[in-house]
């Protein structure tokens, strides 16, 4: 031995020493952490939780904070999002299944390849001022339930293809030689294990790019929401022939956040208490939609073994 | 290079070169592979055995950047495996593969096998059942999983795994099947149980196996193939090979001297 | 009948094995045929039969070859372990030593062919008692030691040993009424000195049958006990 | 001995020929999926093309060298002036107070729960974690106003309502998720068996994080590092609502001050004209911060391909 | 069981039970470690050897819920190794450990043969170089890489990086040396090159090694363990086992039969 | 010297190797010893040499077991494949043969001792020149054989197969030589017989020596040249 065991024992103790206040700084650091963050949600919850009753999901904004609601908001919120995942999942999952199963080893690939990753750190604001540029203007579609769901759908759209890559590449390669091997086609390969495999992963990814979408301000402020809407959009379903509607796709709209951040940035009280109120139900939704999605994970994990 | 005494070859490589880039991974390989018989290919790491063999069923054409080089001639048929108008797709339906590592579907052992056929467009469930039963039965694996076939594959055992992936191989009576270190992942005696199955099948099919194990290629295979640095340095009987080798770089090779 | 290489996983394996074995029982077989014939030959002046006995011997070494090839293949290619390694050890020692058996019959087949060309010398011999004992002793101890071989019956291949003591005083007892012979009838000489090798001759197929039922405690047992002198025990 | 094989009845052997039908279908599907992969290049393209072309106008009445130099950020005073500086100082001064709270706060949260947590802690905490990350940002700029700032004026007597402190820690609070999970998904792709020849030489817990896990994750913490950089740049809401709206070109971050993103929502909260110089602004401002956030991206891209190809 | 002719036990594992939570892995084990010998385990798969061999060096105790009864005497110390009062790190500095898969840290090759002196507090840089190649001379390595040794590790091939591997736990001169499999991921010719060294390195240190590869217990091993089912069926001189193993199980597993 | 085992990566199977072939050569020279002593013994009626010869046979016995448990061990320990196989095997047979040559020494040691009782009837028999021719011959045949192993050298190998064509011829002539004295004296006849098993022990040993040879063929090349006749070339 190179070394005495007595030196190797004091050695080894303050090793140990040194593994123990890491292992408590650790563990202080993330409980202050989530202390401070459940302190957070705690006085959000107290803020607002007088005004949380079925009044204020089935009410209008108003001028008076008591009464103030969050029918349009929310009914927005639900129709952008069905526009942003109509145009996103598929778009994106087609993407993400081109890029890991389709993309030969070029220059189109690459540049593909760095866009979406660039797209994946653009600033939601960015998209914004996309929309107000290409949709609103550009397109004529004005400040609409369709320019803001495309405006979050082309920003969750590298979310979506990101979640996609990613649990396609945890299916192995061997499992897509033995198919191969088979007599399998590219096509085949990928609709019959490829994607069936990597479900439970996309799906995490599309809720989770929703669940960004739903919280999502600035971009639906830049394109024009207004904060202010007492009336709901047409039912997009009519009871007599064709039975759809189109027609909510062009009207003005507000969501959620943004009908929050109007209330945050009124200096009454009481309309913060109202924004509290939207913040609890805000926060409400994206949490029940990212547990979906982790419980979601967990479970894939757990049942697919290579 | 000995001449083969094989009364029939099934295929036949004719001075194969192949390319990954401009990196030459085998160099003018030329070797018959008789029918009903396995041939094995020996030789240390990176010198082109997988290689070899995945120009059989066309692998390397899911990844761009390779090329080939010479023929692959495919007996009754004759026909040139690498030709341009030869579909690979169709080739690897005649021509199975079983990998190193046992590689299930995540579906259920049922499943797994009938994959192949369903490929095919089978689609009527009774011919779908007496194939996938004949074809575990061929693998050696029916009684093992006959209570059980609509469980996972992967609750499997490595050694059943294994066997599963060949019943998956056979079920759609390929003519020929590729074996790429089938037993590497494996303990003694599930490597035992694989190669007396392989045994078993040359009577139903012909048989390529790479092998890092030399006493495995010594055990079941009627020829072998030494090769080194993508070259092929000597083929012959495998009792001729392994007792009195032609080429010194084979007796160099198989007696554990500096390759 | 206990097989010891029956059971292996790889199937092949035993066929291999049975294979070999069968081979070297056969050989067995046709040494003991061989040794028959010589002895027969011998007893009955028989100069055809001799004569057979010593073409069949090419049999004998062509099996030997083909033996040994197949040891050699099997070593190389089946890299057999404990039973399956003494059984093949076993198998290759026997093999040399049925060749030698052979040989020794071609001997005695030469000796008769000799005796037949001049029955009224071997007659005078009057040894016929002799190299009955002898043969029929070397016989069975043949027998008895492939015997032991197949059924891997050690009480079998203990057995042989004693005979050999037995075939080692008859030929003992053989060679003194020889020696008297010759001494009293110098004309025979010539003839009675190649009856002299060819008792000699079945003196050692003794020694071989014994060789064998020694193999067969090293196949079943793994000890030598070749050379008890200087392996006590083992 | 080997017999011959018995006679099989041979399956009709299939022409190895290659079949007209089955390409077209492939190859359609594969030429949708195709165009799929390019609307991400088409999405950068308009990205660029309506930030250039916006701001064009805009350059077109204010030189570049005057947006980039001017001090002052007054476009809606009726003798305005255009310099991005002070926007761009709020934003910085915002993401840097972000970063010093979220960098080592992150790191060590990421280093115990890969390295010291036991499995348990570790498979409640990292949920938990990541259900923070996906909190609407405005639910964050109502804490940094409502409950981080009047803290801070507890502690900070004279503190300003709107300032850039506030706004800086609650998105450091934010972007801790996001670091601490990109980093220790970097460190658990470390495989075990770094880990147990370290064990196995008689290393220490903290020895083999520090000295085998965090080296072999390092390109993986840094790209986490400049990510979060990014979204701390191209965070809108909490600044927008709890910074202030002032451009001010000042690094004390006590003092109020807009950032590019906060400038935006201002515009476009107002209803502003198109085609007004108000408007082509912000399209002024939005390109100088995707320029900005391009820089991070791509510097990221290149760290993180570095640390894939490590393994 | 056989006894052990072994002059001088380096370790005696006595009455080891072993428990994954209420799964019994080792049952009741007893076993000599001859000192600068080869001990070879080997057994099926799931037996119990890697079990074994881990708790030479306390690697369960990395991870929660297993159990440990009986005893590992360490010699000449004479100390129980799994008491409660040994420090498992001081045991892992004791004893050596390599793996299946070459596992080099990503660091250069230099750092990596460092990192146990490092560990160990050794600061002086000349020490350090001398002992680092003193370590890579050991392992038959430092002709290969004393040109590059500040290249990354990870460049070395399979055998030469398992071989560095091996410097790397020889750098803090540890008494005994543990190998889990340490050929299984290489090719014939590299495992010869690592089996060499193993027969080299028994005179400096003692070596417990657990393989898969029968052929290779037999061709480095002084003793050999077979293992069935978390029990030791047989021990003894490694060429009595292959020659002629006492127990039947044995001699069928090493046989080929089933087992 | 080419050596057909050197160069494993593993050194210890060079090693192995290379102690199982000392082994061979060590026995090989210890039986060349026997042989010469006995042949001494014989030419100088020494009966004290014969003795120790006898009694040496023990050693050579001892060898034998020892090389044989060696090459099992090593077979089963190292699989030996392509020439390490083919020199196992060689030597596994060479031990053989050198063994039964190390029990012909001790017949013509027994020899020498009768001898040396009744020199008389020795000096009578006088064989002198044909028992030197011989016993020089095999002595060495032997030797040219233990060589060719040693050396690979297939020329010396084929060397003693053409000796071995000699000694037979002078085997003969021997035989008849004794025949011819014991017809002329019957006394002698005792002793002749005994003088005749001892000439046919020297016999022996050329064919033994031949063996060795025909091995040395089998490793060098990997073909059997063992009985030519029922071998065409191979
Ligand atoms: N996709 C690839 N691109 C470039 N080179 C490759 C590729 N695959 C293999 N090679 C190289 O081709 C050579 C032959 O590889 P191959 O996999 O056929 O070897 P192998 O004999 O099967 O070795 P092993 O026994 O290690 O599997 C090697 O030098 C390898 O590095
Ligand atoms: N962490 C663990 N938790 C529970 N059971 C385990 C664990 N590790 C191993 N086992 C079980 O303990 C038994 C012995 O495992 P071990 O790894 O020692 O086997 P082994 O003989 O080394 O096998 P192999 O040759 O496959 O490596 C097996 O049945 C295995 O399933
Ligand atoms: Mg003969
Ligand atoms: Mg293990
Ligand atoms: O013929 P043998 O040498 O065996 O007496």
């Amino acid at each position: 031995m190179a070394l005495q065991s007595e030196q190797i024992r004091g050695l080894i103790a303050r090793h140990r020493l040194r593994d123990m206040l890491f292992d408590v700084l650790g563990l202080v650091i993330m409980l202050v952490l989530l202390f401070i963050l459940s302190a957070l949600f705690i006085k959000l919850a107290i803020d607002g939780w007088d005004r949380l009753g079925t009044d204020f999901f089935q009410g209008y904004p108003s001028r008076r904070a008591a009464q103030a609601g969050i029918l349009p908001a929310w009914i927005g919120s639900m129709l952008v999002m069905l526009v942003t995942a109509l145009a996103a999942v598929p778009v994106g999952v087609a993407a993400g299944v081109w890029l890991e199963e389709y993309a030969p080893r070029n220059v189109l690939t690459e540049i593909v390849e760095i866009n979406v990753t660039n797209l994946a750190g653009v600033p939601s604001i960015i998209y914004g001022l996309l929309g107000l540029g290409l949709l609103v203007h550009g397109l004529g579609l004005g400040p609409s339930v369709a320019a803001a769901g495309l405006t979050l759908a082309m920003m969750i759209l590298p979310v979506v293809v990101v979640a996609t890559r990613e649990s396609i590449r945890a299916v192995p390669q061997t499992i897509r030689e033995a198919a191969y091997g088979l007599g399998a086609t590219r096509w085949q390969v990928t609709r019959d294990h490829v994607l069936p495999y990597s479900l439970a992963g996309v799906l995490t990814g599309v809720i989770i790019g929703l669940s960004r979408a739903i919280g999502e301000t600035a971009p639906l402020i830049t394109i024009g929401a207004v904060a202010f809407i007492a009336f709901l959009p047409p039912s997009p379903v009519d009871a007599s022939f064709p039975f759809l509607n189109f027609e909510w796709l062009s009207t003005p709209f507000t969501v959620m956040p943004i009908q929050m951040f109007n209330w945050v940035s009124r200096p009454d009280p009481a309309f913060q208490q109202t924004a509290a109120a939207a913040g609890v139900v805000l926060v409400g939704l994206t949490l029940l939609m990212n547990g979906a999605a982790i419980f979601l994970r967990y479970r894939a994990r757990k049942r697919i073994k290579w | 290079m000995s001449t083969v005494p094989a009364a029939r070859p099934k295929a036949e490589v004719r001075n194969l070169s192949f390319y990954y880039g401009d990196f030459a991974a085998l160099k003018n390989v030329s070797l018959p592979v008789a029918a009903n018989e396995v041939t094995a290919l020996i030789g240390p790491s990176g010198c082109g055995k997988s290689t070899l063999l995945r120009c059989f069923n066309r692998m390397h054409d899911l990844y761009p950047g390779s090329r080939y080089q010479g023929e692959i001639r495919l007996y009754p048929d004759d026909v040139n495996l690498l030709a341009k108008d030869i579909d690979p797709v169709e080739t690897r339906i005649r021509i199975g593969m079983v990998f190193q590592k046992p590689n299930p579907f995540p579906k259920t052992i049922f499943e797994n096998v009938a994959y192949g056929l369903r490929i095919l467009g089978e689609r009527r469930r009774p011919v779908i059942e007496e194939k996938v039963e004949k074809a575990l039965r061929d693998a050696a694996l029916w009684d093992e999983v006959k209570d059980r076939l609509h469980q996972l594959a992967t609750s499997l055992s490595g050694g059943q795994q294994q066997r599963l992936c060949i019943a998956r191989t056979l079920a759609t009576e390929p003519e020929i099947v590729l074996f790429d270190e089938p037993t590497s992942a494996l303990d003694p005696i599930a490597t035992a149980s694989i190669e007396e199955l392989i045994i078993e099948l040359k009577q139903r099919v012909t048989i390529l196996i790479v092998t890092h194990n030399m006493q495995q290629a010594a055990r079941i295979s009627r020829h072998t193939a030494f090769m080194y640095l993508g070259e092929l340095i000597e083929f012959g009987e495998t009792e001729q090979i392994f007792t009195r080798p032609a080429k010194e770089k084979t007796e160099n090779y198989i007696t554990g001297r500096f390759g | 009948m206990s097989m010891p290489h029956a059971g292996h996983i790889v199937k092949t394996f035993d066929e291999q094995l049975g294979t070999l074995r069968d081979r070297v029982l056969h050989m067995g077989g046709q040494v003991e045929h061989q040794l028959r014939s010589a002895v027969d030959a011998l007893e009955q002046g028989d100069a055809e039969k001799a004569r057979q006995v010593i073409a069949g011997d090419r049999e004998i070494d062509r099996i030997e070859l083909a033996a040994d090839e197949a040891i050699a293949q099997l070593l190389a290619l089946r890299s057999p372990v404990g039973v399956d390694l003494r059984s093949v050890l076993t198998y290759s020692k026997t093999v040399n030593d049925l060749e030698r058996v052979g040989d020794e019959a071609k001997k005695v087949a030469r000796m008769a062919v000799l005796l037949a060309a001049d029955p009224a010398q071997g007659e005078g011999l009057g040894l016929g008692a002799e190299v009955g004992t002898l043969a029929q002793r070397a016989q069975e101890m043949l027998h008895r030691g492939l015997d032991s071989l197949v059924r891997l019956d050690l009480d079998q291949a203990r057995a042989v040993k004693e005979l050999d003591r037995g075939l080692d005083e008859a030929f003992d007892a053989g060679i003194a009424r020889l020696k008297a012979h010759m001494a009293a009838h110098p004309a025979s000489v010539p003839l009675a000195l190649e009856l002299a090798f060819a008792l000699k001759a079945l003196e050692r197929i003794g020694d071989h049958a014994k060789n064998i039922g020694e193999y067969v405690f090293y196949l079943v047992e793994g000890r030598d006990v070749r050379h008890p002198k200087v392996n006590p025990g083992r | 001995m080997s017999q011959t094989p018995p006679p099989v009845a041979a399956p009709p052997r299939r022409d190895l020929r290659r079949r007209s039908f089955r390409n077209p279908a492939e190859r359609l599907i594969e030429g949708v999926l195709l165009a799929a992969a390019l609307s991400a290049v088409a999405i950068t393209v308009a990205i660029v093309v309506i930030l250039v072309v916006e701001s064009s106008a805009f350059f077109a009445k204010v030189p570049v060298l005057t947006f980039l130099t001017d001090t002052q950020w007054t476009p809606l005073f009726s003798n305005p002036r255009y310099g991005i500086l002070p926007l761009l100082g709020g934003t910085l001064m915002t993401s840097l107070i972000a970063l010093l709270f979220a960098v080592p706060l992150g790191t060590v949260t990421a280093i115990y729960l890969s390295e010291f947590a036991s499995p348990r802690v570790r498979e409640v905490v990292k949920p938990v974690l990541e259900l923070i990350a996906g909190v609407p940002t405005v639910v964050f700029g109502y804490f940094a106003l409502l409950f981080v700032t009047p803290l801070l004026q507890k502690l900070i007597p004279g503190l300003p309502g709107f300032n850039m402190l506030g706004p800086g820690i609650v998105i450091g609070i934010m972007i801790v998720p996001y670091i601490s999970s990109l980093s220790e998904d970097a460190m658990r792709a470390v495989p075990m068996h770094f880990r147990e020849a370290s064990f196995a030489m008689g290393a220490s817990r903290f020895q083999t994080a520090v000295k085998v896990v965090v080296p072999a994750a390092l390109s993986g913490i840094v790209a986490s590092y400049i990510l979060g950089v990014s979204r701390a740049v191209g965070e809108t809401m909490v600044v927008a609502i709890a910074a202030g709206q002032q451009p001010n070109l000042t690094f004390d971050p006590t003092e109020a001050a807009a950032t590019i993103t906060a400038f935006i929502v201002q515009v476009s909260k107002g209803d502003v004209p198109h085609a007004s110089i108000a408007y082509q602004s912000i399209f002024a401002a939005g390109l100088t911060l995707f320029v900005l956030t391009l820089l991070f991206n791509v510097l990221g891209y290149f760290v993180r391909k570095r640390f894939r190809e490590a393994y």
